[in-house]
């Protein structure tokens, strides 16, 4: 029950975010604050890790969506590695899986983004 | 009246944040007891927190509490969630589309088709007086 | 009548394994409404689930149900763990040592103490009819 | 939601056992039976690594007091690190401490334990 926390780091001009816990609104909204300011010092390449974050909400997923929408004017991108197979479904039935990337592994979005 | 032979669990909760993760660990502990497989019991989850959070945010009042009542049965696990709020129409909320979202305002609208994916049924109820959203899931 | 101004939960839950965690979690979520701090809560959660498994255990039988009542005050967290069982005299429990434990056959019997250490206030109520539990406790 | 884990492994003739999940009644018989295996092999010194067991109930750890028991007879020890406050303080208000140890590190254990 601990608050949601979020570990950012930068790979090869890829901004990383390792989550922490339930992808509410809350933690939606603390995720695009960091995709904000980001996106400010021009970085538009972003990798979620979400290892530690078991639960989500369709909430939280939707504040996902408006990054992808930001980010499709900068031609910007958004992946994730790391999913447990509740969430990869919930991104699937949600359709993000259209316009973002599930990689099996950090490695594996760091090559994909950097190109 | 109810069979007593099958095991019922009963929530009444109100509306504080996270609350929902007391419903969707009361669902683990019984999918669990019921072997219900990890699976089954993370889309039990998922859908509870969304029906969870709809009786939440439209019961319109803090003062209310929503109502969470599982019927456990030999192979069927039965959850209804129950709120006070103002009602609504299922079939007229429209089927949300990745698409339109990225162009539209709203971004939210998606807790009904999570449910119906992942349950294996799933009916609303649905009056002036509130509504009663009933879901299923048989072990496979 | 109940003051409704305080927010409360209520869990009806029966005889599975681990069920306790259910409450527990339910605890978690309103500690943490409470801002109750991390102790407190791992405290008010140990004694849960002492209280759900006396109430499991002593009400003898698996089709009947505890009710788990939770009031939410301002500064202070009360819990209810109620059972439908034979009943007990709280004040006739001994009050269990480790060197007679040690030596004796029953290891168990360190509930009730348990509970008292945890929270701030607790009470037993008791009849042939059943317990109920009532614990306290207040930010510290 | 997963069962109790129970990884056993020896270093310098300590049992040691890295518990993972509630320490109920089931998995304290787990702990248990280990126990007796390792005793009829005739090790006598056990350490519980509880990093990953956040919550006990009085039942699982009265089946530690059992295993005190049977140690008593042997000359042997229990030792236990790595736990949450709630659980060191319930091994407190249960006594255990006294006929057993807890220790701040696995090399505190080993160290304790070697001699
Ligand atoms: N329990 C409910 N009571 C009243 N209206 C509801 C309830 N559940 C859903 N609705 C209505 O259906 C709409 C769609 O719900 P949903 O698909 O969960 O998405 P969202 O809650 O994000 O809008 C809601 O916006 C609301 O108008
Ligand atoms: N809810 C209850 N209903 C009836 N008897 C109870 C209840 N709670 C406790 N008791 C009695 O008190 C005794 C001590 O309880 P406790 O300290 O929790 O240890 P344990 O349950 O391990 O025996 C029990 O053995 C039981 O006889």
């Amino acid at each position: 029950m601990a608050e949601f926390g979020l570990q950012t780091r930068e790979v090869n001009g890829v901004v990383i975010m390792d989550t922490d816990g339930y992808l509410n609104n809350i933690a939606g909204e603390k995720i695009a604050e960091v995709c904000d300011e980001k996106l400010e010092e021009d970085k538009t390449k972003f990798l979620l890790n979400l290892e530690n974050t078991k639960v989500v909400n369709s909430i939280g997923v939707s504040i996902l969506i408006e990054i992808i929408e930001k980010l499709q004017t900068v031609d910007g991108q958004l992946g994730y590695y790391n999913l447990v197979p509740i969430v990869e479904k919930t991104f699937n039935i949600m359709g993000l899986t259209k316009y973002s990337s599930v990689f099996p592994s950090e490695e594996d979005g760091l090559e994909a983004f950097s190109g | 009246m109810p069979d007593t032979r099958k095991p019922t669990v009963d929530l009444s909760i109100p509306v504080i944040p996270d609350m929902e993760l007391a419903a969707t660990k009361t669902a683990e502990v019984v999918a669990k007891h019921m072997e219900l497989g990890e699976e089954a019991t993370a889309e039990i989850s998922m859908a509870l927190i969304e029906a969870c959070l709809n009786a939440f945010e439209h019961s319109k009042t803090d003062e209310k509490n929503i109502y969470i009542h599982f019927v456990i049965d030999d192979e069927t696990l039965t959850i209804k969630v129950e709120d006070k709020g103002i009602g609504f129409e299922s079939e007229e909320v429209e089927i949300p589309d990745i698409d339109q979202k990225l162009k539209g305002q709203r971004k939210r609208g998606w807790g009904l088709q999570i449910i119906k994916e992942l349950m294996d049924s799933v009916e609303w109820e649905s009056s002036e007086a509130g509504t009663t959203v009933t879901m299923t899931k048989t072990k496979s």
